[in-house]
């Protein structure tokens, strides 16, 4: 059966592409957040995953309103990237794992999970960012299967549905009958708000309580909260922390944190960065 | 609209079905930004390129404005109104900037105390 | 609250476009299925819906394999038909009651149903023949809620889950606040196969069952059945059963039989029609 | 692939992810078939259309030989082929006819006579 290492959960901005981009990394604007990643890649390095299932949300570049998946999860060969809008630069396309993709499609629908499959996927950024954080040089060393979460269109799914999606997943790799070394990567929030007047909105003592609650005896704490609570407390965007929730479900009961970080201000956001090993 | 109450939230809307019944046409527009021969496109001609759309009179005087919150009211979502913003290079600050009536090293300066 | 007065369960084939095109409505081949629908209609005309529900499935118009939801949900104020690759002439286009639509969808994702929103969807030959079949002037009387299911990418949802979403939308409808009239239509099946060296197989005998369990007292009898099983029973179409099991679901508890045809074959189907009375 | 396996039911194929995976540029094709100008052009220029969507040998030549159960063994999901059928007039008796090696009244007799 494949192994089921750990999961990474990181904030994504598109600043981020530019900042990489224009290698602004030791910038001293940058430096905070993206010195949160060398001890990443140490861990990955010593993980040495095959497979990185990633947990994120698009935002506008592979669904529009016309066809809206609540989980959509990818099954196709290759995924791109593609122009998002801003012209920034595109990274090199992702090798599905596509075994395990229909391993997963098979399970989820089988546990009453009603999933939109995707055979073809344009990845944005808040999966391309991440990737790229983990990975500088951008050559890829493992295959990828994309899940997806709406939060474009309200209404969302509840953080309740989110943790039960997440550990379904992570059943679903557990059960999968192959040698493969699989890494969660879940990614979006933490706490802020692009749109309204409240545009700006942080909170850090609700980001970092919900951080502690993820290695706490109750990591499924955000579930308590209703998705309008959820904005309340973590702004409009901020709401991206359902990917942080279904990564941490995947990993099952017990988790040890390897490394955190979180930095205020990226961009508008309150950025979030934290591995954490299964036990 | 049945759609349930939700509880407000000061300065902050939830696009629920509600806005996206509003919202469509504009947000259609929005999404075909994506497209650099779009965003050309609109640049070129932008009442013929609304037109092909199908905006309101509300959503075009908004897009005239460049107005974020006007466009939020229009049915606009934040996720595409970020390709339109695009167009003329405003990132993520300058939107919040105009939306909180701040100038763009205010609303920095604002975010950067969070840390605090 | 909205009054859901009943369903309607038929089913559906491209050729009966053609022989309503043709008006062979008395044609000898085609009278024993046109002349099931007369009652049918005597019943509209007391139920006077205002809106029609109806749960159908995609044949490849609205839907291809890079998108492909398990169940999706019109959300549009308008749906048109359009070629399918036969050119077959095209119904007058449909008005959506999207104040349903977005109820439905509010509490489909609050009871932790994963749907597809489609604020623009295609009908097919599924949705509109049908529709012809209860208002042959074509000159609709009712709006409309198209709310699709899978069966072109296995794995379907089993059974069971299409019973249990039908019961929800049952649910959502009756809690909908509103004076309208509901009535709720299943389109698909009943047994047909159309590829493999299986082509052509029909079970006469597992319809008629079908049909009467769903007026029993164990409506839900074929939720026992895995969808392989349903395939071996009904045949790989004869799986689109699945929306006369959510329209049913739908009805609650306890219906009524109004009128039942069933004749053998229209195309290389057996076509099954019923109406079922809320009481 | 982890596909559980399904019972085997004789002369019948589930469009699983193995089939789905493996007839994806067929089915692209056969999905573009719903636009009559695409069937024209396809009418025009067979071996320019397939080459258009990447099919591959096996997909080449089943479509080549109009054949179904070889178009199924490709990767073919019977909704679109359906469409692809449609270019020829052909309708699903004539496709069950070819499967199963009847003649077209054959096949209708032997579908009239399950009524009994
Ligand atoms: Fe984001
Ligand atoms: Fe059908």
């Amino acid at each position: 059966m494949a192994q089921l290492l750990g999961g990474v959960l990181t904030s994504h901005v598109p600043a981020i592409g530019r900042a990489i981009h224009q290698g602004l990394q030791d910038d001293p604007y940058w430096k905070p957040f993206f010195a949160g990643f060398p001890p990443v890649r140490q861990w990955l390095a010593q993980a040495r995953p095959d497979v990185v299932v990633v947990f994120y949300n698009d935002h506008g570049l592979n669904f529009f309103l016309d066809k809206m998946p609540t989980f959509s999860v990818g099954a196709a060969p290759a995924y791109r990237n593609a122009d998002e809008g801003w012209g920034i630069p595109q990274v090199p396309a992702f090798t599905g794992e596509q075994d395990l993709s229909w391993h997963l499609i098979e399970r989820l629908i089988d546990d009453e999970f009603d999933i939109t499959t995707c055979q073809e996927m344009l990845v944005d950024h808040a999966f391309t960012l991440p990737m790229a954080l983990l990975w500088p040089d951008q050559a890829w060393p493992v295959k990828v299967v994309p899940v997806c979460i709406n939060t474009v269109q309200f209404p969302l799914p509840t953080a309740a549905r989110c943790w039960k999606l997440g550990q379904a997943v992570g059943r679903a790799i557990r059960a999968w009958d192959s040698a493969a070394r699989v890494v969660v990567l879940g990614t979006g929030g933490l706490s802020h708000q692009l749109d309204g007047e409240r545009a700006g909105f942080i909170n850090k003592d609700f980001d970092l309580r919900f951080m502690d609650s993820l290695v706490s005896d109750q990591p499924d704490w955000a579930t308590q909260f209703s998705i309008p609570q959820l904005v309340e407390q973590a702004g409009t965007q901020g709401i991206e922390l359902l990917m942080w929730l279904a990564t941490r479900a995947a990993l099952g009961e017990r988790v040890e944190e390897v490394h955190r970080n979180y930095h205020i201000p990226i961009s508008n956001t309150a950025a979030g960065l934290m591995v954490l090993q299964s036990v | 609209m049945t759609t349930p109450e939700i509880p407000g939230i000061p300065g902050t809307t939830l696009f629920d079905g509600r806005l996206a019944r509003k919202g469509y046409a504009l947000n259609r527009m929005c999404y075909s930004f994506n497209d650099a021969a779009n965003r050309a496109a609109f640049q070129q001609d932008e009442a013929g390129y609304c037109d092909r759309f199908g905006l309101d009179d509300e959503q075009r005087a908004a897009i005239r404005a460049r107005n974020v919150l006007q466009l939020i009211a229009a049915g606009g979502n934040v996720y595409y109104l970020a390709k339109f913003a695009g167009i003329f290079g405003l990132d993520v600050q300058d939107l919040g900037a105009q939306q909180t009536g701040m100038s763009k090293d205010a609303f920095k300066a604002r975010l950067a105390a969070y840390a605090h």
